[in-house]
């Protein structure tokens, strides 16, 4: 509600902002830490970076963005978004593996 | 009749026209990175075992990158915030440190660019795999500062510890030449390399992009549009409110494309 | 009712199914259609302005609409899982195995004309790698590879026995075409890296037309050359014996 | 309601309304306009010039398909002087070239404009009760990116190799692999357009939510903003993927990347030099991921478009507008996961293309849903039989085929006989040609008082009705059986070399003569079919200054609020804004005065 920010409610935002740059900040490293270490397992690596690229999405898009208290209407149009997303995200993928027998020739 | 909702919100919607106008814009700009976003899983889930190549992109300089996006993220919002208090000299000294930082990332980006196309691999006839920055090229002969590739290990592995070893450790690389007359293929890692560099040219390409639109528009209003603040300041912190939309979005798609391009 | 809507002779096992399912859905398309038409006509005449000046503000009260509607899917429902997916499901996923002697065959498009691999006695193909394309070796064919000393190579014919199961892998060198064999009911595109299986079991001995059914550039409509010729098993089997070795050594460049 | 003063149709047609948005001129009242109804005019006839042009196309087309290899006559030598065409015969490249850029055309740049940009600009803000667009601007900035993506298009004819040959759908390897500078026009052009549908879209449905007229509630929506709505929302979530895939294809013509390319790829006997790795079925799911819903968006206007003429024409309400409206909205939401069906025969596994089937019949309920309603609402009713009402009437049955003949195309144990013959053509002409064409027309007749103030004559229109449809049947239905018979589409000798008469001696399956013949008779009647739109074209512009006059603003006693404007509504619409009171449809109202109560009017 961007809107009707009494003076107190922007101090308060501003702090709130602060506190969303420092997690980016943190979420930026140890992300790059955990690329440094140099883990092995390749899916352990990619759902570390993922989860943690969600997490500062999250922040940003919750935030920043103030969708943690938007209105109903934009919470309609990007749930669709992302179920349109998921839609040709996931049946292209979904698609690609379904083939009859192993296709792929090269 | 002058239109409604340009600066107050509608009663039953609670949302003023340039701010529902510009979420749907972001919904569809959502949609145009889903789908690169997901060819880029299609393409590396369908590549040859050992042909993505991984850990190819210098890290520090994309960490660095994402820290300038971030810090102009919150620029911008304070700006806003600061606007929303009536500070307008503050407003404006947060938003320069976000044109700056975008002009940062950009020259950023173009430096990483230009050393990809610097970058070099060469075949010759003979199958051997050499990779390194372009010194000097002729009819006769090319010039690379870099090395033989052990290819006995796969041509991608050997491709990413080549790369990775040369960018960690600085150019103290040998230089090696190449006569014309053996090599089979020459290439720079332009996006032709190979179906990692098309997506990573073409993600980041129009991220960059988006990243200069932002910046043109923030720029904008900061300076020539500034007049609007005085004779309607209502509706110039609904532009600025609506640009900082746009630029969180530009951040959150690097956010993304961070890992997936730099880290995986 | 096949008569009717004109479909072309069916000389597959499977196509008489495909018939079948294109006449089943014809015959819920011409109720429907039928149907509504009569209503039209008959609503159109009864309240055409001057029979009827009054208009009637709640209009029709009947609830026959959705038992319509209902019906539709019912029927929808039924043409999808008694006779699509496990038909589809058959084609696709069933392939013969070894016990039923089935004609394995690699069929390779490219502009504009069918080239026809057989793995020849020993039932293995010669490795192929398209990476190895050259002028002179146009399939990419490992030469080294002795499983294909008795590899059969046809170009446009594609030879088989009758009765017995055929499977064609299709593939394609340059672009998109579609490997069409109206009699047989058999569709397939070929997708240049990718090699796609299908299958029919022709019934009829014959010369069939093969046709490209994907736009693959100007030469589309004068892919023509390639027939199926359905033989009698001798001699089908006197074929393979005068072809056998043909795939042995790469053919003089073609194009 | 009579006693009602405020909105008096005595108004003297907004004449001062106007003055004081003179100032600017005519470059600035008719070419950088932001008013949406400038806009939306100069949509129309923009879009109504590409209808021409895409049909000319194919008309010449239609001369190859029925008498392949003889020189085109009238257009022949033109032919000649364009593109070099020897003899004036349209050669295979040519006809591929005039069939990517006709279904291009129709699509992007006729029906799309028309039915979006177009009616939805000129009626959706009436409708509504709003006094423009949302963002007046971003409007004009949209029609301008149409604009240039339309020349871009046209500039890529007179380019050395001309236009993109690869078909509307430019399936990857063929775009790439030909070697003409074409299909990168095309790309540019359909970002562009792309880019300009995405504005429109944005447009559409802010305006749609945020500028309603007080009392305008979501059930009060007159059946045709709902239309415009989910189009709206089409537009804006399908498109960008294949923006997205456009840029990629850009980038394997031009940048040389693989994309859409696979290893080993062999182009002309010789290894293409490329790093390969692509998927070419990744352009096909982008591609399609659009292509589906896009035909809803060429169809849903129309059927909005109909629906008002219908509600108007029978005095009564729209029978079911409650399972109108939802049955709209399932189908937008469907519509983004059934693409594949038009992919069965790419290899699709068992599990994967039931998937799709299901999903595909399932949208045709709604489908049904609506023309049901659509049909029922007749029942009842005092049917005028207006020029608009017979476009709008005969919509029903034409669509009615063409949306039945989806189903057998639907199950992909059907689709195998079916896919790419002319049965396709013909399933797809029949909703878009005599279907959506007849939507447009009818709405064309119906709004055209509402802009110019006069009538279009009814003689004409009539004898354009009739003669149409005669004409779109012979054209379209034999296709059906060409289709049936295994005639393939896109085949530039309309498939001569796959007759009887041409194949091997003895060889089984060809084209028998009486079907390839009947390419002679449907050329004919689309030829025919064009002489047909000209008492059209002389009705469009003569009425302009000759037509009967209005003799009300309200000249079809209709309900909606873009009837209780001046005429031609005045810049900002409306004198003062409306107060809706009630629904769209309250024709025939038990009680009230008039056969009609304006949705701002009490009974
Ligand atoms: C406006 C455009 C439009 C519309 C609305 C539709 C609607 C439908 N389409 Fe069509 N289609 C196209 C345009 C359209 N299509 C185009 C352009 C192509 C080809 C693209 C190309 O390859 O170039 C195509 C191709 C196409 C294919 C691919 C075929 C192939 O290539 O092999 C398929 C397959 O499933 C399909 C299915 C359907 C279905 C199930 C519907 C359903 O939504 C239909 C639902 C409607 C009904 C079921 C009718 C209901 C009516 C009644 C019940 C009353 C009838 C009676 C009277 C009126 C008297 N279509
Ligand atoms: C919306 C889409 C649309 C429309 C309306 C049409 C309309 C028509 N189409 Fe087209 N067509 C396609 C989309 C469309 N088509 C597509 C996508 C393809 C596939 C392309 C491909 O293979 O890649 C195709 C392919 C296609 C083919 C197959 C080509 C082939 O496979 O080789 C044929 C063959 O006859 C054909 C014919 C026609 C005819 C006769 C009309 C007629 O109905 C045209 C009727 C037109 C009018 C009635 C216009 C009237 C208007 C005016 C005269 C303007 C008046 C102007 C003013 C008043 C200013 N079309
Ligand atoms: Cu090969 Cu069409
Ligand atoms: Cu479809």
């Amino acid at each position: 509600m961007s809107d009707h920010h009494s003076a107190h409610d922007i101090e308060a935002s501003k702090k709130r902002y602060i506190a969303v740059f420092v997690a980016l900040l943190v979420g930026t490293g140890i992300t790059v830490g955990a690329y440094f270490l140099r883990i092995d397992s390749m899916a352990l690596t990619i759902t570390l970076a993922l989860f943690i690229a969600s997490v500062k999405a999250f922040l940003v898009a919750g935030f920043f963005m103030h969708l943690i208290d938007e209105k109903k209407m934009i919470y309609g149009i990007l749930a669709s978004t992302v179920f349109f997303f998921i839609g040709l995200m996931g049946l292209t993928i979904w698609a690609l593996h379904d083939f009859p027998t192993n296709t792929m020739l090269h | 009749m002058d239109i409604p909702y340009t600066v107050q919100p509608r009663r039953d919607t609670g949302l003023y026209n340039a701010k529902l106008g510009i979420w749907l814009f972001l919904a569809s700009e959502v949609m145009l990175f889903g789908a690169l976003f997901s060819s880029y899983i299609l393409l590396r889930v369908g590549a040859d075992p050992g042909e993505w190549p991984q850990r190819l992109l210098n890290v520090p300089i994309g960490t660095v990158n994402t820290l300038v996006l971030i810090t102009s993220s919150v620029t911008v919002v304070l700006g806003w915030a600061a606007l929303k208090q009536k500070n307008f000299a503050k407003y404006r000294k947060l938003q320069t440190i976000t044109v700056l930082c975008a002009l940062t990332f950009v020259g950023i980006k173009s430096y990483e660019y230009a050393d990809k196309f610097k970058h070099y691999q060469v075949i010759t006839k003979d199958g051997k795999v050499y990779d390194g920055h372009l010194v000097k090229q002729d009819n006769e002969v090319v010039v690379l500062e870099g090395g033989l590739i052990d290819a006995s290990k796969g041509k991608a592995h050997g491709v990413m510890v080549a790369q990775r070893e040369a960018e960690l450790h600085g150019g103290h690389h040998p230089e090696v030449e190449i006569k014309r007359s053996e090599i089979q293929k020459i290439g720079n890692y332009g996006p032709g390399h190979n179906t990692y560099m098309s997506i990573y040219f073409t993600l980041t390409g129009l991220h960059a992009l988006h990243v200069i639109g932002g910046a043109l528009v923030i720029a904008y209003i900061l300076w020539p549009g500034a007049g609007m603040y005085k004779t309607d300041p209502e509706r110039y912190i609904n532009r600025v409110e609506v640009s900082g939309l746009f630029w969180h979005f530009v951040d959150l798609v690097w956010i993304f494309l961070f890992p997936v391009l730099y880290l995986l | 009712m096949d008569k009717l809507l004109g479909l072309p002779v069916v000389t597959s096992k499977h196509g008489h199914d495909v018939d079948n399912m294109i006449v089943l859905v014809h015959y819920l398309m011409i109720a429907l259609f039928a149907g509504w038409a009569v209503y039209f006509a008959y609503v159109l005449f009864r309240f055409r302005k001057g029979a009827n000046p009054k208009a009637d503000y709640h209009g029709a009260k009947s609830h026959a609409s959705s038992y319509i509607e209902g019906a539709v899917a019912i029927v929808e429902a039924f043409l999808l899982i008694g006779f699509a997916i496990p038909l589809w499901a058959k084609v696709v996923d069933d392939l013969p195995g070894p016990e039923q002697q089935p004609t394995i065959v690699r069929v390779v498009a490219q502009q504009f004309a069918w080239t026809f691999l057989y793995p020849g006695k020993d039932g293995e193909f010669r490795r192929q790698e398209m990476r190895m394309v050259t002028k002179e070796n146009d399939l990419g064919m490992d030469a080294s590879d002795p499983k294909g000393k008795d590899d059969i190579r046809s170009e446009n014919d594609l030879t088989v026995p009758v009765n017995r199961p055929v499977v064609a892998y299709i593939s394609s060198k340059d672009v998109i075409h579609s490997f069409k064999i109206i009699a047989m009911r058999v569709t397939q595109d070929a997708i240049p890296g990718m090699r796609i299986p299908t299958q029919f079991i022709p019934t009829q001995v014959g010369k069939y037309q093969i046709n490209c059914a994907q736009l693959c550039g100007v030469g589309h409509a004068n892919m023509v050359q390639g027939y199926l010729n359905v033989l009698s098993q001798a001699d089908y089997d006197a074929w393979t014996v005068k072809k056998a070795g043909s795939g042995a050594t790469a053919p003089a460049a073609f194009e | 309601m009579q006693t009602s003063t405020a909105h008096s149709h005595a108004h003297a047609h907004g004449a001062d309304a106007h003055a004081h948005h003179d100032e600017g001129g005519f470059l600035r009242k008719y070419v950088f306009s932001s008013d949406h109804k400038v806009i939306g005019i100069q949509y129309g006839i923009t879009a109504l010039f590409f209808l021409f042009f895409g049909f000319c196309l194919v008309m010449t087309m239609r001369w190859q398909i029925a008498y392949p290899g003889r020189p085109v006559p009238i257009v022949g030598p033109l032919l000649n002087a364009a593109f070099g065409a020897s003899g004036g015969v349209l050669s295979p490249d040519l006809y591929n070239m005039f069939g990517a850029m006709h279904g291009t055309i129709m699509v992007f740049l006729a029906i799309v404009p028309l039915a979006f940009g177009a009616f939805g600009n000129l009626v959706v803000p009436l409708q509504i009760g709003a006094p423009d667009m949302a963002f007046p601007r971003v409007n004009m900035v949209s029609y301008q990116a149409f604009a240039a993506g339309g020349i871009v298009m046209m500039v890529s004819f007179f380019i050395p190799g001309g236009a993109a040959q690869a078909g509307w759908t430019s399936y990857s390897p063929l775009a790439t692999s030909v070697p003409t500078l074409g299909q990168t026009f095309w790309l540019v052009g359909m970002v562009l357009l792309i880019t300009s549908s995405l504005l429109g879209a944005v447009n559409f449905i802010a305006t749609i939510i945020q500028l309603r007229a007080p009392g305008m509630t979501w059930m009060r929506l007159p059946f045709f903003v709902w239309a415009q709505f989910v189009t709206g929302f089409l537009l804006l979530l399908a498109f960008p993927p294949l923006e997205a895939a456009g840029v990629m294809q850009l980038a394997d013509n031009v940048l040389g990347t693989s994309f859409f390319l696979p290893t080993g790829l062999a182009i002309g006997g010789k290894l293409a030099n490329i790093s390969g790795g692509g998927s070419p079925l990744l352009w096909q799911h982008l591609f399609w991921f659009l292509g589906h819903p896009e035909v809803y968006v060429l169809i849903l206007p129309a059927m909005g478009i109909v629906s008002e003429v219908i509600a108007n024409n029978t005095r009564k309400p729209l029978w079911g507008y409650k399972s109108l409206v939802y049955s709209v909205l399932s189908i937008g939401f469907i519509s983004f996961i059934v693409w594949a069906h038009h992919m069965y025969l790419t290899g699709m596994g068992t599990k994967i293309s039931t998937f799709f089937q299901t999903t595909t019949m399932i949208i045709s309920i709604p489908s049904v849903i609506i023309l049901t309603c659509l049909f029922i609402s007749l029942w009842g009713g005092s049917i005028r039989f207006n020029t608009p009402m017979l476009f709008a009437l005969a919509f029903l049955p034409m669509f009615g085929i063409g949306g039945l003949t989806g189903l057998p195309l639907g199950f992909n144990y059907s689709d195998i006989h079916l896919h790419d013959t002319y049965y396709v053509i013909a399933h797809f002409h029949y909703v878009v040609a005599p279907g959506t064409i007849f939507g447009l027309f009818a709405g064309i007749y119906f709004w055209y008082p509402k802009i110019t103030g006069r009538f279009m004559n009814e003689t004409l229109g009539k004898t354009h009705f009739w003669l149409s449809l005669i004409c779109m049947n012979l054209v379209f239905q034999p296709m059906f059986l060409q289709g049936m018979a295994g005639m393939l589409r896109r085949m530039s000798d309309g498939g001569a070399m796959y007759s009887t008469a041409k194949a091997a001696p003895g060889s089984i399956g060809g084209l028998s003569d009486w079907i390839l013949g009947l390419n002679e008779n449907i050329s004919h009647a689309a030829w025919f079919l064009a002489v047909a739109q000209l008492p059209f074209i002389f009705n469009f512009f003569w009425s302009i200054s000759y037509g009967k006059k209005v003799s009300s603003d309200n000249p079809w006693d209709a309900t909606t609020l873009d009837w209780q404007t001046p005429t031609p509504p005045p810049h900002g619409n409306f004198l003062e804004t409306p107060q809706v009171v009630r629904g769209p449809y309250d024709y025939s109202l038990p009680g009230a005065s008039k056969d009609f109560v304006p949705q701002n009017q009490n009974a």
